[in-house]
């Protein structure tokens, strides 16, 4: 396998911010629901729980 | 005929609701001062009556055209003398006012008269505004009120600044505008000489009109 | 349906967690195939692997912003609140794909062209001006006041990009005429199947991401806006009390 | 419409004859920067040459930030801005006013910045005539993206650093259509000029109707 590096260094990096980013935005996500009054947290868009 | 009309009116500074439903209602020709604390919510009235502010919640129709949807329409007939004076201090007395009047399309000879009217000296009129006290400077600004020949004036605190002739002056072209058939709305802590002009007082407060009473001069 | 459950905890919801569970999936497809099933490259041996996680970055680069742009017009024309945070959320999404596009293009292009940027190239240049107007675009929205102010001004940016990025792609491609960015991977047709195969796993799997990101970041936007809205309700009532204790004195 | 521009235009030079803070301040600068670049580039000869229509443009960009960041304080200082809606100015044409108060101040800084090339880069023009054009057409894009991103950043907090970021990308064609029509004015790169002007008049005028477009939204909501 050449340029292995390389490869580990591109997908790493794009794996890695898209998983940082996903918990970041479940972590906010939690934060947020939990500071907002329970009537208010239905979605505009979708209705399901 | 309802010159300004307000229901259960919320205004927001930001995201402060300066105004938190304001219910007021001011026909033609009448002189209505408006009191109350510091932070009570009276510049945001005048500024909502003026069509700056967006209403948040509520209705609201001044000179017949809805506060949602019209504002440009309201701004056009409508005089409004703030805390800051809108003048450009590197243009003369006379370039200021000639640029807000011409910027009104309004005749640009009413000029000479306003600010005979506001008693600016002669000798001020070809001086740059930035060299000019903050009571030559009201007057000025009140000048570029008067130059529109608004139907509605709004003027907040128009007294603050000016001395005992300045406010004379200001007390005459009130009692001059409601004489020509204007409404005036002006915010004022001068109590006492006040009281003789307006036909009503509302006390402001919190944001809400607490107070409503129309004494007959 | 039954009776509404409880409000949720958090901004996940059904749909999301089977976004979520194919995501997981399909990364582990990707790599699996990106590594060892698609073929090599005759010139630039495995370095082409690359090719799986640049091209999805890069076209849902693209789509994020497109997304913004038609949230900027509608949030301009009809003041929907709605598209505006899908504007907000898909610009920043938007800007990690777009950093993530311009990072493994440069990996890429170290060992395939030895330079880890190329300033002739039209696509390259492209992207990097729309990641500057992007940030340009997330501070102007992390510094409002005003609320309605802030999304007209986010919309404003929005719009303006959309309109002076092909400019600049033009403007580019002019310059230098020559690019050198291989034809676009996906219409040229030259690839074996497997590659083939495999660059559209990765096109899926970054557009379920997308569509994962979007709903909880529009959620968590929508939730900062119940919050605000909520905090208002609280402040409307202080304003008030305010109102009537002075009465009192005044 | 066009009255109010005349009116708005010709009021921001009076206010600029009056504080000569271009004459003063704005000219200066930009030929410090051409005169940094000098230093910076001189010793090498060649690289200097065939860089002077870029060095030039961006040179014009970091006075364009100043100009604009001067226009728009004109009317944040005291409230004018309120002041313009209340006297029921059309926005549009407070916008195409405004630009063409900065282009005009541009155009005249761009003037001596070419008799700085011409100075102190030693370098020859071919053709004056492409010169001026580039020079007026450009111009009137930056003025007028500048004059709508000056408008939407009045408001906000942090706006001297905000403006930047937000210009300076909107102006990448600029750059590089301007640069390469010097090229071809100048004559180090044999690059057909006339039609970069082309791709620059588009720019200019996509930015002056979006500007007029956009300009009264952002005066209404702040």
């Amino acid at each position: 396998m050449t340029h292995l590096g390389y490869l580990l260094v591109g997908w790493g990096v794009s794996l890695g911010v898209g998983v940082a980013y996903a918990t970041s935005l479940i972590l906010r996500g939690r934060r947020l629901s939990a500071r907002v009054p329970a009537d208010r947290r239905r979605w505009m868009t979708t209705d399901d729980a | 005929m309802s010159i300004v009309r307000l229901r259960a009116a919320v205004a927001l500074i930001g995201r402060f609701p300066a105004l938190a439903g304001v219910d007021l209602d001011v026909d033609g020709g009448e002189v209505v001062l408006v009191q109350g604390p510091n932070g009570a919510g009276k510049s945001t009235l005048l500024r909502l009556c003026a069509g700056l502010l967006r209403l948040e919640s509520g209705e609201g129709e001044i000179l017949g055209h809805d506060l949602a949807t019209d504002r440009p329409l309201i701004r056009r007939s409508v005089g409004l003398l703030g805390h800051d004076t809108a003048l450009y201090d590197d243009l003369t007395v006379r370039e200021n006012l000639d640029f807000w009047a011409r910027a009104s399309r309004v005749d640009v000879a009413g000029v000479g008269a306003a600010m005979d009217r506001l008693g600016v000296p002669s000798r001020l009129h070809d001086v740059g505004v930035g060299l000019l006290s903050a009571g030559q400077r009201r007057r000025v600004a009140l000048a570029a009120v008067v130059v529109r020949r608004p139907q509605l004036w709004l003027l907040d605190e128009p007294h603050a600044g000016l001395d005992p002739s300045g406010r004379d002056l200001v007390d005459r072209l009130v009692v001059d505008a409601a004489a020509a058939g204007a409404t005036v709305l002006l915010s004022s802590h001068e109590v006492g000489r006040t009281l003789e002009l307006a036909t009503r007082r509302v006390t402001v407060a919190g944001g809400t009109i607490t107070g409503d009473v129309s004494d007959v001069r | 349906m039954t009776a509404p459950a409880p409000a949720p905890s958090h901004t996940g919801s059904r749909t999301t967690r089977l976004l979520g569970i194919a995501v997981v999936v399909g990364v582990i497809a990707l790599v699996l195939l990106g590594f060892f099933a698609a073929p090599e490259d005759d010139e630039q041996q495995d370095a082409v692997r690359m090719i799986f996680v640049h091209v999805p970055s890069a076209l849902f680069t693209y789509i994020a912003f497109v997304t913004t742009a038609i949230g900027s017009v509608m949030w301009l024309l009809r003041r929907s609140v709605w598209w505006d945070t899908v504007a907000g959320a898909a610009a920043e999404i938007g800007v990690l794909f777009c950093g993530l596009t311009l990072f493994t293009g440069s990996v890429w292009g170290r060992p395939t062209w030895n330079t880890y940027w190329d300033w002739g190239d039209v696509r390259l240049v492209t992207t990097l001006i729309l990641l500057l107007m992007m940030i340009g675009y997330l501070s102007v929205r992390s510094l409002g006041g005003d609320e309605r102010a802030t999304a007209t001004r986010a919309a404003v940016i929005g719009v303006l990009a959309a309109v002076i990025l092909p400019i600049v792609n033009r403007s580019v491609e002019w310059w230098e005429n020559n690019t050198l960015h291989q034809k676009s991977s996906l219409t040229d047709g030259n690839l074996e199947d497997m590659t083939l195969f495999t660059i559209v796993v990765g096109l899926v799997v970054w557009g379920l991401f997308f569509a994962w990101s979007l709903i909880h970041r529009f959620r968590i936007t929508w939730l900062e806006r119940e919050l605000r809205v909520s905090d208002l309700d609280l402040a409307l009532r202080e304003r008030r009390a305010e109102g009537h204790t002075e009465d009192g004195d005044s | 419409m066009f009255a109010d521009a005349l009116l708005v235009a010709a009021k921001d030079l009076r206010i600029e004859w009056r504080s000569r803070v271009t004459a003063s301040q704005v000219v200066p600068f930009a030929f410090l920067v051409l005169v940094l670049f000098g230093f910076a580039l001189d010793a090498n000869r060649p690289v200097l040459d065939a860089a002077t229509g870029g060095l030039f443009w961006i040179a014009v960009l970091f006075v364009a930030i100043v100009a604009v960041q001067r226009s728009t304080a004109i009317e944040t200082t005291d409230g004018a801005r309120r002041a313009l809606l209340l006297a029921g100015v059309e926005p549009a044409a407070v916008f195409l006013g405004k630009t063409a108060a900065v282009a005009l101040q541009l155009l005249v800084v761009e003037a001596v910045m070419v008799g700085g090339i011409v100075v102190l880069y030693d370098a020859s023009i071919e053709s004056i005539g492409l010169l001026a054009a580039t020079c007026v057409v450009a111009t009137v894009g930056i003025a007028a993206a500048g004059t709508l991103l000056g408008a939407l950043v009045a408001g906000v907090r942090a706006r001297e650093t905000v403006l930047p970021i937000l210009l300076l990308p909107v102006l990448a064609p600029v750059l590089i259509g301007a640069t390469r029509a010097f090229d071809d004015a100048l004559g180090t790169v044999a690059v057909d000029g006339w039609a970069w002007l082309g791709l620059l008049a588009g720019f200019g005028a996509i930015n002056i109707v979006l500007g007029a477009l956009a300009y009264g939204v952002l005066l209404e909501e702040t």
